[in-house]
């Protein structure tokens, strides 16, 4: 059977050239990055090489980068971290209704925990309005927490404006990048971002690693105790293999953005332009243009995403229908029910998340593939009046 | 995560549609998840003699329209309701413990077309 | 140059048949295991099938078994999430004071938040006393955090006795066994462990994953917010690689521990009787018995402990001096103060861990190359008075 | 993490061991890490004529105190006065940054070892 891949936004495979770079580090070079001997030294430096390669992609100085497990624990500790570390200047944080569970249940967990928090609503495109968020300031406010693109609809937030409204306003601005990174230019400078969430297993990395951006001078408060690793931000023995693949992958997706985001531009462009010509009763998700370049996102009236991705499924074509890491919850997306979209219609969610290796072929393949798929489950819906 | 004879349901669902003069409608929607399925009964002398149903639902929900329909055509009034999610459930080779609510659909949708049935022949 | 590894305390080499597990991971089943598609389901099975063979190795159920990012997170989180869910029941914790960082500054941590923490003293082994911890139990006590074996000094605690004290109590106990795991029988009913932490990088395994046993009906909460990973107890895309391949380790590692263990003992005696038979002013630290069968660790009066470490490195042996995460701390070992060693003489200490692939004839040269090497620094310390 | 003239020394440190009929002794602890240093000078005409020393310390201990009695031998009070960790990191190709601290125990250590002396001549 064919297997087409349209879940890049879910997880990327391990580029191979990435892969070659962690072998070394999977074999010999075993030791542990801060011992002392000749089985650890080799390994610090390249650990060391991989933070100046995810600091150079990100436009950061190495000495600003802190290792982690993965995207779901940068976003973690940047926002305990932030608000431990300023609990003293205040108690408000500022965010949005759209953001990745990780996030989203973060600053929920912090609200349960008697800060206040303040979820700026987004329109019916999934963007924030930065004069909400201008609005929602207080003298109490520490963090403001919006994160880059979302993963869910792809809508690109205006992350520079928010940036220098928090560098004005003296308040910490934290951004997750994972669905961005690599897709769109990710800059700690353009962005004003004080803290930056990524995630390498998004970037064709491995899985089990992220990194988590601290600008200098930022007061910021480690969450794991324990050794000194990671000049004391992040304790625990390093995922060197990780780590160095990391660096591979974000010194590949730097160098490749532009021309491969010009490509899946035009892949995703024609996904979009072929299912709203093929169906009827289906929509756009997210913003019509600004959106990720390879981020297509729908809701099909009338079907229950679940069997139309079992469909797709069964005639080898991955792709998602919201967050991964809710595939098994029951609810509707609270990032389309943000968008006011209604719950029986979010439950037709379809999410395509191109990357290398996708061609033309495969969309059309896709859109084939669909067409018959949306016209028996609509067929078998008693939603469904035509 | 679904078994073959789930997949082999939802691939292949028998008894999909409506019967327009049915006796019995039964549509219920699911507490849990928002899914609903609607079915439709033809009952001759207290047996069921054909049963359709639509569903908007995930796979185990289609799958189980479909295994529930076909045990159901040709039992009794009576038999159908002896028909529990947990049996539609275990006739598809077992569900996933978190999909053990999509057979629900199905058996509540068929207890509510005879209950319509019966409220019928009662009016 | 030769090339001897006596660090296996601190990290492992990856065992070549557990990379060949994670290959395929790396490679072509690259999928989100919480994906719904044919990407991710075998992912899921993988991941699924590690957590028994983890479960399997510590005596406890698959369902019991939380894969984490490492050994120190197991701690941290272990710690945390208990006396986060417990809270109401009281405020105090009992622990000792050679616990590894990662949980002795967790606890410390806590402290400062108001926690009530009592650090028990160990006696000149190492070894905590049971009665002084039953004595330290007050109503208020909601956990008991004793590590299995130390890391440093390789003494086996009585973990099964505290593990039943615990239970007679109804605290919850954790222990930290990434020490031990692998080296001596690590089971959770025996041990009477409620929460348990153990690391893969330590048997053979990856380094980025470890794993957290929480026993059934154990009162812990998460301390990750995001998606619904690990049944809700630990958020964030699964490290599947790294999780497959801790799988295999904590397979082969129970598979081989009576044989290896026995085999490295016979190594480690050498070790111990070539040193206090061929120095004069060295004492053998930790238990004499109840130490880890791997475990050689050794105070040398006079010399610094790194430029030991630094002339062995030039001879090819890799050994360390304390806690691998502390390598480059000017402080003397907590763990050899609080067993009454002076921090002149803590600042000498040697710590040898043998592991597969060590053979007599190693440990012959690591003596060999040793013996001028005391001989020298010892001319050249001020301390030494002959 | 150290320059392999500090790897150098540290393997050959000159000057090790003690002068029995020194003119001047210094022996100072490092603050930072508990480490020892001890220096012995042998003073002619107010020149280092000749000079010794012995570490308890790490491996940039042992070579500051190797490279600092290289370069303060033959040099005049005021002259080795002059030298400082600083001087002696750099002639060692550098130092890691947690390491600094490490070399100003060879220079204290000489410091005090001309206190002495003088402090000898004096009285
Ligand atoms: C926007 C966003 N944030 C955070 C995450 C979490 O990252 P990870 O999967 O590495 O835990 C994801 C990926 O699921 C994401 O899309
Ligand atoms: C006893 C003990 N606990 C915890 C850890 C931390 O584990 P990891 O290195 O996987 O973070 C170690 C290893 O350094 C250890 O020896
Ligand atoms: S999830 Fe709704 S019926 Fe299965
Ligand atoms: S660490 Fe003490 S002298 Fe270098």
């Amino acid at each position: 059977m064919r297997r087409v891949y349209f879940d890049h936004g879910v997880t990327t495979p391990l580029d191979p050239a990435v892969l070659e770079e962690m072998l070394p580090f999977l074999k010999e070079q075993f030791g542990n990055p801060s011992s002392f001997h000749w089985f650890g030294r080799p390994v610090r430096k390249a650990v060391e090489e991989a933070r100046e390669k995810v600091a150079a992609a990100i436009g950061a100085d190495p000495k600003e980068i802190v290792f982690t497990s993965g995207g779901t624990e940068s976003v973690n500790i940047a926002i305990a971290g932030a608000v431990t570390a300023n609990r003293n200047k205040g108690n408000h944080i500022i965010t949005c209704t759209v953001e990745h569970h990780c996030s989203l249940n973060t600053c929920k967990g912090l609200a349960r925990q008697g800060y206040e928090v303040t979820f700026v609503p987004v329109d019916s495109c999934g963007m924030v309005n930065v004069e909400q968020i201008a609005s929602a300031i207080t003298d109490r406010t520490i963090l403001i927490n919006i994160m880059h693109a979302n993963n869910e609809v792809g809508t690109i937030q205006p992350v520079a404006e928010i940036g220098r409204l928090a560098r004005e306003r003296g308040i910490i601005f934290h951004t997750d990048a994972c669905a961005s990174f690599g897709k769109i230019p990710v800059n700690v400078e353009e962005m004003g971002a004080d803290l930056l969430s990524v995630s390498a297993h998004k970037v064709y990395g491995p899985k089990g690693c992220g990194a988590l951006y601290i600008r200098k001078g930022t007061r910021w408060s480690p969450v794991f105790h324990g050794g000194a690793q990671e000049r004391l931000r992040r304790s625990g023995t390093e995922n060197v293999p990780g780590i160095v693949g990391f660096g591979k992958a974000a010194e590949m997706a730097a160098a490749g953005l532009e021309e491969e985001s010009a490509r899946l531009k035009v892949l995703r462009d024609r996904v979009i332009r072929g299912v709203l010509g093929r169906f009827e009763h289906v929509q756009l998700t997210g913003h019509p243009e600004k959106r990720l370049p390879n981020h297509a996102s729908f809701c099909f009236k009338f079907i229950e995403g679940e069997s139309m991705l079992l469909s797709l499924d069964m005639q080898g074509v991955a792709a998602s229908s919201g967050s991964a890491c809710t595939a098994g919850s029951m609810e509707p997306s609270h990032v389309l029910t943000s968008m006011g979209i209604s719950p029986v219609d979010a439950y037709g969610s379809l999410m395509v998340t191109l990357g290398k290796g996708n061609s033309e072929e495969e969309v059309d393949y896709f859109l084939e593939t669909l067409e018959p798929i949306v016209k028996k489950l609509r067929e078998m819906s008693p939603l469904c009046a035509f | 995560m679904y078994s073959e004879k789930v997949i082999e349901h939802f691939s292949n669902p028998r008894n999909v549609g409506e019967i327009p003069d049915a006796d019995g409608v039964g549509e219920i929607g699911n507490q849990v998840c928002g899914d609903i399925t609607k079915i439709f009964i033809k009952v001759e002398d207290n047996v069921i003699k054909d049963i359709k149903f639509k569903t908007f639902g995930c796979g185990a929900a289609i799958a189980s329209g479909s295994m529930l329909t076909e045990m159901a055509k040709g039992k009794t009034i009576e038999e159908a309701l002896q028909i529990t999610n947990k049996h539609v459930a275990d006739m598809l080779g077992g569900l996933p413990p978190q999909k053990m609510h999509c057979s629900n659909l199905a058996a509540d949708a068929l207890y509510k077309a005879i209950e319509d049935y019966k409220s019928r022949q009662a009016g």
